[in-house]
């Protein structure tokens, strides 16, 4: 009886999907992302430059200075000293919406504010993101039974991740960062202007 | 003797009736006179206006001012009472700069007119919002839209269609 | 003695013996002239390279200075340290997309981030980076940094015009006023010290600055002329445009000053000849006060390494000044900041040059 | 010359204005010849969800007012409820209180002085007052749970008791923090420029400040010896020894120095309370209602029934919060939930007098200005 | 400007540049404080209140923690044949009223804060995600 002899070196370890934040981030970097680019299929040559571009791009979020409400506290603190925003590239806060390339939705949106919050987004250059933090922000929160109160801000720009928390501790936050790095390392090149689809 | 009844001394005409909220002295004022009470109150030395606020009680709207002076360390809590239909008051705006903004937030929110007031226009709530949201039978149900127009003032509707995002 | 770096170049090529060859190659087709082209592009090129790693290197510095004042680590993910985080910034800023406004004049808005970067490229021309390290030795160099550097209002104002936006504009008028203001107290002071060397080559400035008094102290300029080196300093820093003098964005004032409505590209340039220029700046004020690429001459090794070592460490104590500075101080007022510039500088500048002038004339120095 | 008057737009989303707040400038070249501030763009009716939810639950909300001070914010509506009902607080429960009152009043400065210097231009300060501000929060955290939104009074007491390990912790951050009020004031106090933006900017004298309703520090910046600590003592200030900081000059500076000074003042009470913390009920054992559980899990479930109805009537309480004057006007209608709640918030009649203080000056001196009245828009919107 | 005749040599510049640098340097007990995460976790308190769970055999699905709730959090849901709190974290005020009103402290707030997620549904917490078993030591 012919014994069936196994190649184990043609099988490939199944990549573990990172799970902890700390496996997230680490699977961020720039070595790894090109790494990890020659398991994606197509060709290796623009996957590569994908992930090349993408690393540009979770490296270096640029947020825009928009606080609205408590989770504005909690963001400054996510930048001072004890958490320290900047050890991921983002402290530089840009003022003026066409330099950023982020968009904390911190605090609650109210209904006389939904329209400046959808002017400021669409004011943003592409590519762009969007993190909601905080229970009103995500869904209304504490407010929804307000005459006043928009619904969740999902309701008029995209979202990418969602951060829940009355508001987050800045770890929560910093969890969401790298949550949205791993959306963006996983997006190809053009996908942001609709090029790939 | 306690600011309420010196008031009520001084100006017996104005007082309807004394009492004391739980430990402040209250006085409450005819309509008509609520602006030579408050020039009164303010000669006796009650400099600071704290508050204004305005009560829906259903049948009647209650205004009331609490006093504090910061010479002689009292209260004076002054009240008004209106009917419901057309609830109005005198302004007390050109006494005290504070009641300025208080008459405003108290107009916009519980819909009480100040007569005489220099600009009585909505504060909190965007111009041509409808209804008042702290009297007690404001509809909470349709829900109100805001979006912005040419010059950035806020336009109020019903209908948010260009404002919501179709998902 | 070798003048300028394609000097340089020259004697280097000849000593390996390879400059005669390449040079009757070329003279057997009558095209001397080609030779010295390609020699010079590729001194170009690597200036270029340098200023470009420069800006990098110094834009994460200030990152990180700005964090350790601040009992926090700047950037650490993107690479160690987070020393690739202006590569990453760069790759970002070029995938943007380019907006321009609605309001905005198309041709002036894109012109006007060229005409601040150009300008930031040429301040490098007669700047001494060592003894013979030198792109060209112009005789008119200060004059020409001080000219060039001039250069930067009208780009700021362009800027700020043709964005069509009131804060653009409001910060590029208040740049300009700013820039005029302080460029008049920056040559005066420079004046003093030309008037003492005699000359306007920033070559000679820094060859009158070798040596020592009683054998420790340097020749340097700051202590011949400390007035017109505090008031060189202030100025300098004011024509960077950071804080105490950063108008042109003032962030909490005009949001973001001049360059509000632009995006991508077109700010990473903003962005490079702001460093690019506060490197220049402070290789000036290394040249006029600090004696230059001047140092102790050390053996076997060429002067020419030791005195770029020696200049890049003097550049980085006043870039490190500077950024310590921005770290401590809030923004002072405009109106604050022209009447310093007017009724201070202006005049203390002119007493300077006319105290210097006097003792010149005197002999006494 | 004549010229035209620029019409300038500052917010809602602005570097500047803390939050979403919007000044409408007419501007003569930079000076300021009209400010018209517009609002309302955090308005979220708490009054009116007031009226909606139960008195507990409402505590929550009280949180979210001035988001910065939340403590202060939670203190004044339970004392309000406290006096509708006519409620005893035990001792220690209210040693707690003001442990936790004056805590959260250094966190408030610190975020003060930080965004002040901030809009002046200094980026390191603001990160220097987080920092401490971060140690006070973990002292919060061990305390009731939370970093920001705390809801830890309750009617008639406090939610939890003091943690293990609390007062020798808060005495590391009372010494700490008394070393880095010297490193503030090096870097801050003295300087120059500083003092060039500060002095004699923003003035408002100390009967128009009164007329114009300024309450709390910002008025006590202009010379008037008043805290409502001190007049109309309330809790267990009247056994503390502190004293109310006064400052003379009237501009931003002296406003500015007040809160520095009160600092101090709160880290001398803190020292005072965690010395002479006494011991005994965290919640009052007044039966409401219902008998309490026998052997339910917590404190507060034992000794307060969760319906809780205060008998008919109406209440104006004033606290002194880190912003100034913070009043809760409560009225029941003998139900479970209130019949209508009014707040009457610091920052909003603070920011009353700001048009007063920066016509004829330039938008610089406005940030300034706009900063030393150290506003919420929270707690101005509700 | 006789500010600058007062103030010329610019003393408190001086000191404020000189408490600058002891930063830089860590001169004098001035450290640098960030605790890096994920790399390092800040510790957090026993009574942190982030992510809800509850206790598999105390719940007894009454819904007083429904009811007790300021905002419509909670709501009771059956899940294995007995009724079970579901919590939508996206709106949670994380207030801890729930965890006071609990009859028979089932509900415990733990401190998982690491709940960020891309969708508005995935904030849901339902009783599978909740739900823990008290283990009984012997």
């Amino acid at each position: 009886m012919d014994s069936v002899t196994i190649d184990t070196t043609k099988i490939k370890p199944a990549k573990k999907k990172p799970e902890t934040a700390l496996e997230k981030l680490n699977d961020t970097g720039l070595i790894n992302t090109l790494l990890a680019a020659r398991e994606r299929e197509g060709m290796i040559l623009f996957s590569t430059v994908d992930q090349f571009i993408n690393w540009g791009r979770f490296s270096s979020l640029w947020p825009v200075t928009s606080g609205l409400a408590c989770c504005a506290i909690e963001m400054m603190a996510v930048t001072m000293a004890h958490h320290d925003l900047a050890r991921f590239g983002m402290e530089a806060f840009r003022a003026s919406p066409r330099q950023a390339d982020l968009m904390f939705v911190a605090g609650t949106v109210t209904k006389r504010m939904a329209p400046r919050v959808k002017q400021l987004y669409e004011m943003m250059a592409e590519p762009k993101w969007v993190i909601s933090i905080g229970s009103c922000a995500n869904t209304g929160g504490p407010y929804i039974e307000s005459y006043s109160v928009l619904k969740g801000v999902d309701n008029i720009i995209p979202v990418d991740v969602y951060v829940p928390g009355c508001p987050p501790r800045p770890e929560a936050w910093l969890y969401g960062i790298i949550q949205l790095r791993e959306k963006i390392k996983s997006q190809g090149y053009g996908a942001k202007w609709g090029l790939n689809k | 003797m306690n600011a309420a009844e010196e008031l009520k001394q001084a100006m017996p005409a104005a007082v309807v009736s004394t009492g004391m909220l739980i430990d402040k002295p209250l006085a409450i004022i005819k309509k008509e006179e609520i602006l030579k009470a408050a020039g009164k109150v303010k000669e006796m030395g009650f400099d600071n206006l704290s508050v204004i606020t305005g009560i829906d009680y259903r049948d009647r709207f209650e205004v009331i001012y609490n006093f504090f002076s910061y010479k002689k360390k009292e209260n004076l809590v002054l009240k008004v009472v209106l009917d419901h239909e057309a609830p109005s008051v005198d302004s007390v705006a050109s006494i005290w700069k504070v009641a300025d903004w208080l008459e405003r937030e108290t107009y916009d929110l519980v819909g009480i007119k100040f007569t005489g007031h220099p600009n009585l226009v909505r504060i909190l709530l965007p111009d041509g919002w409808n209804g008042h949201p702290l009297r007690k039978d404001y509809d909470m149900e349709t829900e109100q839209f805001v979006t912005m127009g040419e010059d950035g003032e806020d336009i109020v509707s019903t209908d948010g269609s260009n404002l919501l995002r179709r998902r | 003695m070798i003048a300028n770096a394609y000097e340089l170049v020259v004697y280097i090529l000849s000593a390996i013996g390879i400059y005669d060859p390449i040079n009757g190659f070329f003279q057997n087709y009558g095209m001397e002239y080609l030779l010295r082209i390609i020699i010079i592009v590729v001194e170009i090129v690597v200036l270029l390279v340098f200023v470009l790693l420069t800006v990098m290197f110094l834009s994460w510095l200030e990152r990180k200075m700005f964090a350790w004042v601040q009992s926090r680590y700047g950037p650490m993910i993107t690479g160690p340290h987070g020393l690739f985080q202006p590569i990453a910034d760069g790759i970002k800023l070029v995938g943007k997309e380019d907006i321009i406004p609605a309001g905005a004049d198309r041709w002036i808005f894109t012109l006007a981030p060229f005409i601040i970067f150009v300008p930031a490229l040429l301040v490098f021309i007669p700047l001494p980076f060592g003894d013979s390290l030198i792109i060209s030795d112009l005789r008119i160099g200060l004059l020409y940094i001080i000219a060039i550097s001039a250069l930067s209002p009208v780009s700021i104002l362009l800027a700020g015009w043709a964005s069509n936006n009131k804060y653009s504009l409001m910060g590029a008028m208040r740049a300009v006023a700013q820039d005029i203001s302080y460029t008049i107290p920056l040559a005066l002071a420079a004046i003093a010290v030309v008037l003492y060397v005699g000359s306007l080559s920033t070559v000679d400035i820094v060859r009158a600055q070798e040596g020592t008094w009683f054998d420790i102290i340097p020749r340097w300029f700051i202590f011949v002329q400390p007035l017109a080196f505090i008031l060189f300093l202030i100025a300098s820093i004011a024509e960077m445009g950071r804080i105490p003098f950063d108008f042109q964005e003032s962030e909490q004032e005009l949001v973001a000053g001049f360059y509000t409505e632009y995006s991508g590209m077109k700010f990473a340039m903003y962005f490079l000849g702001e460093y690019a220029h506060m490197f220049a700046v402070s290789g000036v004020i290394v040249t006029v006060f600090l004696g230059g690429w001047t140092g102790p001459v050390l053996p076997f090794i060429p002067v020419q390494i030791t005195s770029l070592v020696y200049f890049i460490i003097k550049t980085y104590a006043v870039i490190f000044f500077a950024m310590w500075l921005r770290d401590t101080v809030p923004r002072m007022r405009i109106d604050q900041l022209l009447n310093l510039g007017w009724k201070i500088m202006i005049p203390l500048a002119l007493l300077n040059l006319l105290v210097t002038s006097f003792l010149l004339t005197a002999g006494v120095v | 010359m004549e010229t035209d008057e620029l019409l300038l737009n500052m917010g809602p989303v602005h570097p500047a204005t803390h939050g979403v707040l919007r000044f409408k400038l007419r501007m003569d070249g930079e000076i300021i010849r009209d400010c018209e501030i517009v609002m309302g763009y955090l308005h979220r009716g708490t009054e009116k969800l007031g009226e909606m939810k139960t008195y507990l639950q409402f505590i929550p909300y009280t949180d979210r007012l001035d988001y910065l001070s939340a403590m202060p914010n939670n203190y004044a509506y339970v004392k309000a409820v406290e006096e509708l009902a006519d409620i005893e607080v035990p001792l220690r429960a209210e040693y707690i209180r003001v442990l936790t009152l004056e805590l959260n009043r250094i966190i408030n400065h610190l975020v003060f002085m930080g965004s002040l210097i901030l809009d002046l231009g200094a980026n390191t300060a603001i990160m220097w007052g987080f920092r401490e501000r971060e140690k006070a929060l973990q002292l919060y955290e061990m305390l009731c749970g939370a970093r920001m939104t705390f809801s830890y009074m309750r009617i008639g007491g406090v939610r939890e008791d003091l943690p293990e390990g609390f007062i020798p912790k808060l005495n590391d951050f009372i010494k700490d923090m008394e070393k880095r009020i010297v490193d503030y004031e090096q870097l801050i106090n003295g300087n120059e420029i500083f003092l060039l933006r500060m002095k004699n900017i923003g003035v408002i004298n100390a009967d128009e400040a009164i007329n114009y309703g300024m309450t709390g520090p910002s008025l006590r910046g202009s010379g008037v010896n008043y805290d409502i600590r001190k007049l109309e003592p309330y809790s267990i200030y009247p056994d503390i020894d502190f004293k109310a900081c006064v400052r003379k000059e009237c501009d931003s500076y002296a406003r500015y120095l007040v809160r520095m000074d009160e600092m101090k003042e709160s880290l001398h009470i803190l020292r005072q309370v965690a010395d002479t913390m006494p011991a005994g009920d965290i919640i009052t054992t007044q039966k409401y209602g219902i008998a309490p559980m026998t052997g339910a899990p917590s404190a507060v479930m034992t000794y307060f029934p969760r319906i809780f109805t205060p008998p008919v009537g109406e209440v104006y309480t004033r606290t002194e919060a880190p912003k100034g004057e913070l009043g809760f006007y409560v009225v029941s209608d003998g139900t479970t939930k209130p019949y209508r709640v009014k707040i009457r918030s610091p920052s909003f009649c603070n920011l009353v007098a700001l048009p007063k203080m920066i016509v004829g000056l330039k938008i610089p001196d406005l940030i300034a200005a706009f900063g030393t009245i150290d506003i919420v828009l929270g707690d101005v919107d509700r | 400007m006789a500010w600058i005749s007062k103030n010329w040599a610019m003393t408190g510049i001086m000191k404020g540049l000189i408490v600058t640098l002891k930063h830089i340097f860590h001169i004098g007990n001035r450290p640098l404080v960030t605790v890096q995460y994920p790399y390092e976790k800040m510790k957090l308190a026993p009574r942190f209140r982030g992510r809800h769970s509850v206790d598999q055999d105390a719940c007894i699905g009454c819904g007083i923690c429904e009811v007790s709730c300021p905002n419509g959090t909670i709501r009771i849901v059956k899940y294995n044949g007995r009724w079970f709190p579901e919590f939508n974290l996206g709106m949670c005020l994380f207030c801890g009223l729930c965890v006071d009103a609990c009859p028979m402290n089932a509900i415990k707030m733990n401190g998982g804060y690491e709940l960020a997620n891309y969708s508005r549904e995935s904030l849901v917490y339902g009783p599978e995600r909740i739900l823990f078993k008290k283990e009984v030591n012997k």
